[in-house]
């Protein structure tokens, strides 16, 4: 179709510019991603997009082009705002958009028949003159695409077409900067004449009431001694020349240049270039080739570039002789062709978005109120939560407000119907033929919740003393008993938040045995009991090795330097002196507000251990400021997160709430040395005479004596 | 009264926003998405942004602090003490033009292959394009020569791809202040994480400060700083600047000027105009 | 098909007997439901099922037929254990069951042919001698059912086929008790084979291994003299009949019989007279109708029927000649033949279950924890949660736990990414795409939780002081204002959870004006305050217009007998002398456990207010056992639920909490006098000052005068 | 050891089920569904069940108290109160033969339509029927007079229809005592809702102690009495029968005895056997 090449003249340097590199935002792919589902669909029918461009604002920077949000404008409904202006600092430019419906339409589409299209839309608007009422026609690009939705995964492929001439335009003189070029006096009115322009240009509103347009590219008349300089649209050439002629004056092209390179004009002149030598048949031309730093338009940065046309070969500039082009985007691989891809899992996957959030959320917290907090040491710590029933929902919503990622929730029911609204992870639907076990619709609903959580229910009765078990029974107990040993050894904390004493029983004597935090809460009609339990007999330098029957008959024989557990204090212990009714082993009725106060309290003595540098052997503080523990240093009182109690009472009739201290009693039936070393030479054999006869186990801890 | 709370009212954000485009012309006044458009500022007038701005360096490898940064610091009471980092350069002004450009080390591990775990090697993902016959269009001869991803002793170019950011400032009618977004791009202008672009964020406020939130006036969400604690940090920074001999008085216009000074010492590495 | 009808001889009275009641358990519908459900679908094809009946039991009591769970045997997939025993103290009769696809087909099928099919079967049981072995094959039965299982309504229709005699079977005397007809000597020997034979039917095991079969009818061998009776199968009628007339004997027949009555005997005999009148040719026979008071055979109410048989007329007895039937069942018409129908939505339907069991759930409360507990009171209570964020989430799930019914929440966003893990009625799809608004999605996840619970959300924006409004924004400010007062005046409590101090102001001057209980909830980092305001000032006594300006430029000039508002402390009030930093002007940066806990316990304190007896009256009590407030008696000190406070301060360092007392401050913005009477009088315009210039209202008050 | 704590075991509970039944023959063992049948307990005596018992009257209209429940109660402790109401019948035994018969007047606004407020005119659901042509069978000679649904001066029948219940023991290992469960059905046998229920419990108890549940050895939901106070119960009540000068020496045979009559405390209107 072009008639004729033409060689350039040996001795002149060949005009080089920087291409496009193409710039994609988020908010663009979220537009596409949007479009496709609900509008597209398998459609790939071109769509007319809009992007941006604008003169280079900082040093160095390659050239950018930028598809976004706003891209969409001409496809999206009309508003009943008048037409959208360019946006201020940027040349609005069409484009077409190819969005394809595979890879391997993707690959496979005919994408030199779109461009021969595209080229002809240029050409046309070269030759009918609308290039020169609105030059950012001139810059009309394509935009090839497939959207791997599942996956947030966008390959793309941008073409900025550029008409090719019958030969390289050239330089006639070598590049300079404006300055350079035509000394610092004359460059300065240059320059502030273009700055004019681009001030000038959005505050005149069109004819019809929308605002200013911003063309990309026009006009400098240059009086001959540099005295002014005006500017004039670009499709004013006839009489701007004929002034000039009169004035004795220069006519400069100027336009707006993306390219930051002192040697390289960007890409936009070539087709203007193009447009000259078909339009106005000139044979050389000078351009000022515009440039700001940070803002106004700068002297010292624009380019001043003397370019020498190509002799248009006769019948070249035909309608039907539109030239072909180049301008494709290189790919990842440098200096070769190809498209790219936009992986946006992390900024567009909504669950990668909620793990970004929540984490963003949580770091606040460092932010003013405990800059030191640890909040990895929280995050991983595993938890384990006996029961999910009232008090294990509200201890698991907890540790998710926390950010812990880790939970095995642990419960034999199932969801009633009187459940959902005590027990806040689950619905009515979770209740309906009440067949859903509790475990598992936590675990669910806590995945539903924050997927990125690890979450796993096991159904699971603990074995109990003072339940007997018949020989049918014990092997069922014996496995039962062997994966909760199994879940202690795998978790960092203890959860104990079941309706019984006697259930809290074998998880105590585990975690002492695994030497895990165990936190224990248990609620009356409107009391509750948060606590910690203290350290293993055998971690806090008890002697591990039962020597013989305990020492003496004394029921208070509390080993001073370490903390009790539940059971420690079924002998009313010295240090807590207060009711200590056995606050479980009553029906679950209890006022609605205490088993989210006391998930809660548990949750946050759990965390005040943890963020504690000496951990389970954190000493304890009560509400009178007595301290228990510890090697003695002050810095030991307090976590980042304040003193770390040992046991809190709390009550809602009257509102109170007290912190204790119960020390470990030697003779206890879950915790004692001689109970824990038992289990760990014996296991089960130990474990099923105790379930069996709870009266064997005071005999073997000497409570008996005690009593 | 914007001295006494630190706060200004939508009028006085667009007084200061017109100070500043007018005095940091890289900054422009725009509409957006008129569809989301607030009524209590002009239709063309919602929210101000800058693009494309540069950010050649990491916060990490940022050690000049200036002097007025700890000057800052050490005024602001306790309960500010979060919102001014020690690692920043910010009140003193324009510190970063002092810097040396070749100070870029860390760059040199960044590019194409550096975004994030998952990326696998891109040419697996592309299908075979041997199909389109543009080879020979690589060897166009007036296509100047490629830009390098990092600055390198090659002298055909005398440009680099770094990091760039489009920074937004919107006003937050809740807390009465200017709220300040930033999308950023990587060196091959793919946007960048949110984990990326905490690099760019100062160490004393990357993950304490930056949330991501849905643009107000856009189809897009971005990064942007909590804007709680604005009102007591401005309210600071306008009595220093007020209390130096050698400011001029200070009026709303200057606002927020002043506020994208201390928006830099959160954001120490993006070197957008204030 | 009947050769032929002979009427009944004249002389002699006819036998009649009591018809079933059928009896259908709800265990019976939900297997129906789930059978139709996810077996049949639409197939009508006959069922095998089984019913049951027993001898009567109590006087009186109309004979019953019983259709359960255990009805559905013969279809469910035989498990692994051996062939069921009949129920020990019922007989196990096969039926056929015609479940229908819908109420025309029901009323459109042919039920009489399926009548003639169970005729049939009766028929050649008698005649084969099955009936014989297995007399319960004589009480065949028919059901008809179609299923509504949408609005859980079942349709159902029973037939009990009695085969038709040639003519009825007649008296040979009249009816009288066993006792009566053969004396209390012999009566109890017929009585004691009868329980013998009961009792021994279901020890001896059959071949097969199965557990006995418990027959329904037998033949008793008496004694000439009456001195002895044995029990005998009824298969065994030859040989027993031959040792009878051997012995001299006679031959009695026996049933366990389901009627109560003392003059006519219960449906079974019929078919075993027929069978007796075919198989056997007997003309006559003396029957036992076997009847227990409370478990054992009763010779007292046994009935001795002497019963004559009719001619059968000669080719009667045909196999092809089988008799016809009686026995449908009547309808709810009394004497009227018609289907029944039950509705089980209250017992069946998921919504009415969970309705039922909550609510029983919380009258477990009542039983021993608080007999006194209002619960009415509470769960009328019609509360308005400003706020559905952490603490808004948090209040409205205590409330549900409460019973409470009617809640309004008042939000202006949408649910963030970060929001679910903390906000306990959100979940992850909630936040995805951020586009839910806040308070309808709590609304909805309240009644996922719990379908009855009335919740309504409301997206609103509560006008702030010091958050000055455009002109364009003052309309909506005024429509906002307008709607939050309406919400005030139609709820009981209003709930302050925003995240501002200034989003308090408005909310705290509309519960003062229109005199409702105001529980506001505040957080820092890791401490809250959670408060119930006082009585608004005109109620407390105070008076009620503003005479010129406050009395005295004193501070402190509290009402001493009124209980601040959150405003009230803005400057520091004698009682509360206790750090009282602005909790909320800051981020809502909060521990984790903060918000469950004080949400929980403002829900608590409304609890306590609510169940007083002087409600919003309430003298409050500090930690101290200080009280404030109230006209002076003890008891009056305390609610059901125990002392009501007035400010409960908690801090999770330390894990502390404290009640508190701050009186009302006559110069404060929000509750005294001069600001409520005001806007009663002024309404949107005495808002609009106020919120666009807050000194404004501190004059107004006096405060400035104060500062 | 029952004796010092209320509660028994599984072999305990067998042991005093087999007493039941053979001294109260309105007992039954029974299997049940034999997919959840609980290994703790023989295969065919997992649970006691009495089936069509009678209930002639509701509980508010019971106003004749006898002495020993008043005994009963005041000599109980406040921990207990809860548990043994003063308006039933109860420890003394069958007070029941001693009611006039005469005095069921709530009975005749019960009935077919009383089935709640949602029950629409019956007729309106049921097709037509006059197709069946069954008309004539209703006049049948040997079908005995219809059964009134009240106690009416009609000769005709000495029959009355009233509610009857199936009751049912379990054993609750949990709490380790037996739990019991009833099903109610009107006048027309058909199912009673938890509310009719709660009529035949005594006032003190109902709504207080009674929850519905998934029987656990068939496939239906049924009321039942919440266990986790029986133990206690059950000890006093053991403690009160050993003291007695007339009992003889109390063996856990007889629990299940005692443990009806407690029951009847709450729920007077029933008259099963013990
Ligand atoms: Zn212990
Ligand atoms: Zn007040």
């Amino acid at each position: 179709m072009q008639p004729g090449t033409v060689s350039p003249e040996p001795d002149r340097q060949i005009l080089r510019y920087v291409p496009f590199q193409s710039k994609v935002t988020q908010g663009f792919w979220q537009g596409l991603s949007d479009l496709k589902l609900e509008t597209l669909r398998l459609s790939e029918d071109p769509l007319d997009i809009l992007g941006y461009f604008a003169p280079s604002n900082y040093e160095n920077l390659s050239p950018q082009f930028q598809i976004d949000d706003e891209s969409f404008r001409p496809i999206l409904p009309a508003s009943d705002t008048p037409a959208e202006a360019a946006r201020r600092a940027q040349h609005e430019v069409p484009g077409t958009l190819h969005n394809l419906n595979s890879i391997e339409r993707f690959a496979a589409f005919d994408k030199q028949a779109a461009q021969r299209a595209v080229n002809q839309q240029i050409w046309q608007d070269i030759r009918s003159g609308a290039a020169e009422a609105h030059p950012q026609l001139l810059q009309r690009f394509l935009l090839f695409t497939f959207a791997d939705l599942k996956q947030f995964k966008y390959h793309y492929w941008f073409a900025f077409p550029a008409l090719q001439p019958p030969a390289p335009f050239t330089l006639a003189q070598p590049i300079a900067s404006l300055v350079n070029a035509m000394g610092p006096a004359v460059a300065q009115q240059v320059a502030a004449a273009c700055q004019s322009w681009r001030e000038r240009a959005h505050l005149q509103p069109q004819s019809n009431g929308s605002p200013g347009e911003r063309h990309s590219a026009w006009l400098l008349l240059l009086a001959q001694d540099g005295s002014h300089v005006t500017h004039h649209p670009l499709n004013s050439w006839q009489q701007v020349q004929q002034e000039a002629a009169r004035q004795q004056a220069r006519v400069l092209l100027a336009c707006d240049d993306p390219s930051a390179s002192e040697r390289f004009p960007g890409w936009p002149l070539r087709n203007l270039l193009l447009l000259a030598a078909v339009r106005w048949g000139i044979q050389e031309v000078g351009v000022v080739c515009v440039r700001c730093l940070r803002g106004p338009v700068s002297a010292q940065r624009c380019l001043y570039v003397h370019a020498h046309m190509p002799s248009l070969p006769p019948g070249w500039c035909e309608p039907d002789g539109c030239p072909s082009s180049i301008g494709w985007e290189v790919g990842p691989v440098p200096g070769k062709l190809g498209p790219r891809v936009a992986e946006l899992a992390s900024s567009m996957d909504p669950h990668a978005l909620a793990q970004s959030a929540v984490n963003l959320n949580l770091g606040l917290m460092r932010w003013r109120a405990a800059p030191a907090l640890d909040l990895e040491r929280l995050t991983a710590t595993r938890c384990l939560l006996l029961g999910a029933g009232t008090l294990g929902c509200a201890v698991a919503r907890t540790l998710l407000g926390w950010g812990v990622n880790s939970m095995t929730l642990v419960d034999s029911g199932r969801v009633a119907y009187s459940n959902p609204v005590r027990q806040s992870l689950f619905t009515f639907e979770d209740s309906r033929g009440g067949a859903t076990p509790k475990a598992q619709a936590a675990a669910d609903s806590l995945r539903c919740i924050y997927p990125h959580v690890e979450a796993e229910g096991r159904q699971l009765t603990v074995p109990m003393p003072g339940h007997p078990l018949t020989p049918a029974e014990l092997s069922q107990a014996e496995a039962d008993a062997a994966e909760l040993d199994a879940l202690v050894a795998a978790c960092d904390v203890v959860f104990l938040l079941m309706d019984t004493r006697e259930a809290r029983w074998l998880p105590t004597l585990l975690a002492a045995a695994h030497g895990k935090l165990a936190i224990n809460a248990a609620l009356a009609f409107d009391s509750f009991l948060v606590m910690r339990h203290g350290p293993p007999p055998i971690d806090a330098g008890f002697m591990t090795s039962r020597e013989g029957h305990p020492r003496s008959g004394r029921g208070h024989s509390a080993q001073p330097h370490r903390l009790g557990c539940y059971f420690c204090s079924d002998v009313v212990a010295p240090v807590d002196s207060t009711v200590d009714r056995p606050l479980d082993q009553m029906c679950t009725v209890a006022r609605p507000g205490l088993a989210p106060i006391a998930g809660a309290l548990a949750v946050e003595v759990m965390a005040a251990v943890v963020q504690h540098p000496a951990g389970i052997h954190a000493p304890a503080l009560d509400t009178s400021g007595t301290r228990f523990g510890g090697s003695g240093g002050p810095e030991e009182e307090c976590s980042v997160l304040g003193p770390v109690p040992h046991r809190v009472h709390g009550r809602l009739s009257g509102f109170t709430q007290h912190c204790l201290i119960g020390q470990a009693f030697s003779q206890c039936t879950a915790c004692s040395a001689c109970v824990v070393e038992r289990y760990k030479q014996e296991g089960w054999g130990f474990l099923q005479h105790a379930l069996q006869d709870p009266k064997w186990l005071e005999d073997l801890t000497g409570l008996t004596e005690v009593q | 009264n914007f001295k006494t709370t630190g706060k200004i009212t939508n009028t006085e954000f667009e007084i200061a926003g017109d100070y500043l485009t007018r005095n940091c012309q890289s900054w422009t006044w725009e509409g957006g998405d008129h569809t989301k458009e607030k009524q209590f500022l002009p239709r063309d007038k919602q929210f101000l942004v800058t693009r494309g701005v540069p950010s050649l360096r990491r916060a990490a490898t940022l050690e000049d602090y200036s002097a007025a940064d700890d000057m800052l610091k050490s005024d602001l009471s306790k309960e500010d003490e979060g919102w001014v980092a020690t690692k920043a350069t910010g009140y003193a002004g324009k510190s970063r033009s002092t810097r040396d450009d070749a100070d870029i080390p860390d760059l040199s591990g960044s590019g194409l292959h550096h975004r994030g775990a998952k990326a696998k090697p891109i040419e697996d993902d592309i299908p075979d394009m041997n199909d389109l016959a543009l080879q020979d269009e690589a060897a166009d001869e007036a296509t100047a020569p490629d830009t390098p991803r990092l600055r390198s002793t090659e002298t055909t170019s005398d440009l680099v791809k770094t990091r760039t950011y489009d920074l937004f400032i919107t006003y937050d009618k809740y807390y009465s202040v200017p709220k300040f977004w930033l999308i950023g791009f990587d060196e091959d202008r793919q946007p960048l994480t949110t984990e990326q672009i905490l690099k760019d964020v100062s160490e004393e406020h990357a993950k304490k400060t930056i949330t991501v939130d849905p643009f107000p006036h856009g189809n897009f969400t971005a990064a942007s700083i909590h804007p709680c604690k604005h009102s007591a940090v401005m309210k600071k920074m306008i009595s220093m600047a007020a209390g130096s001999a050698t400011s001029k008085e200070l009026i709303v216009d200057h606002y927020l000027v002043l506020f994208l000074k201390f928006i830099a010492s959160v954001i120490p590495t993006i070197e957008y105009d204030y």
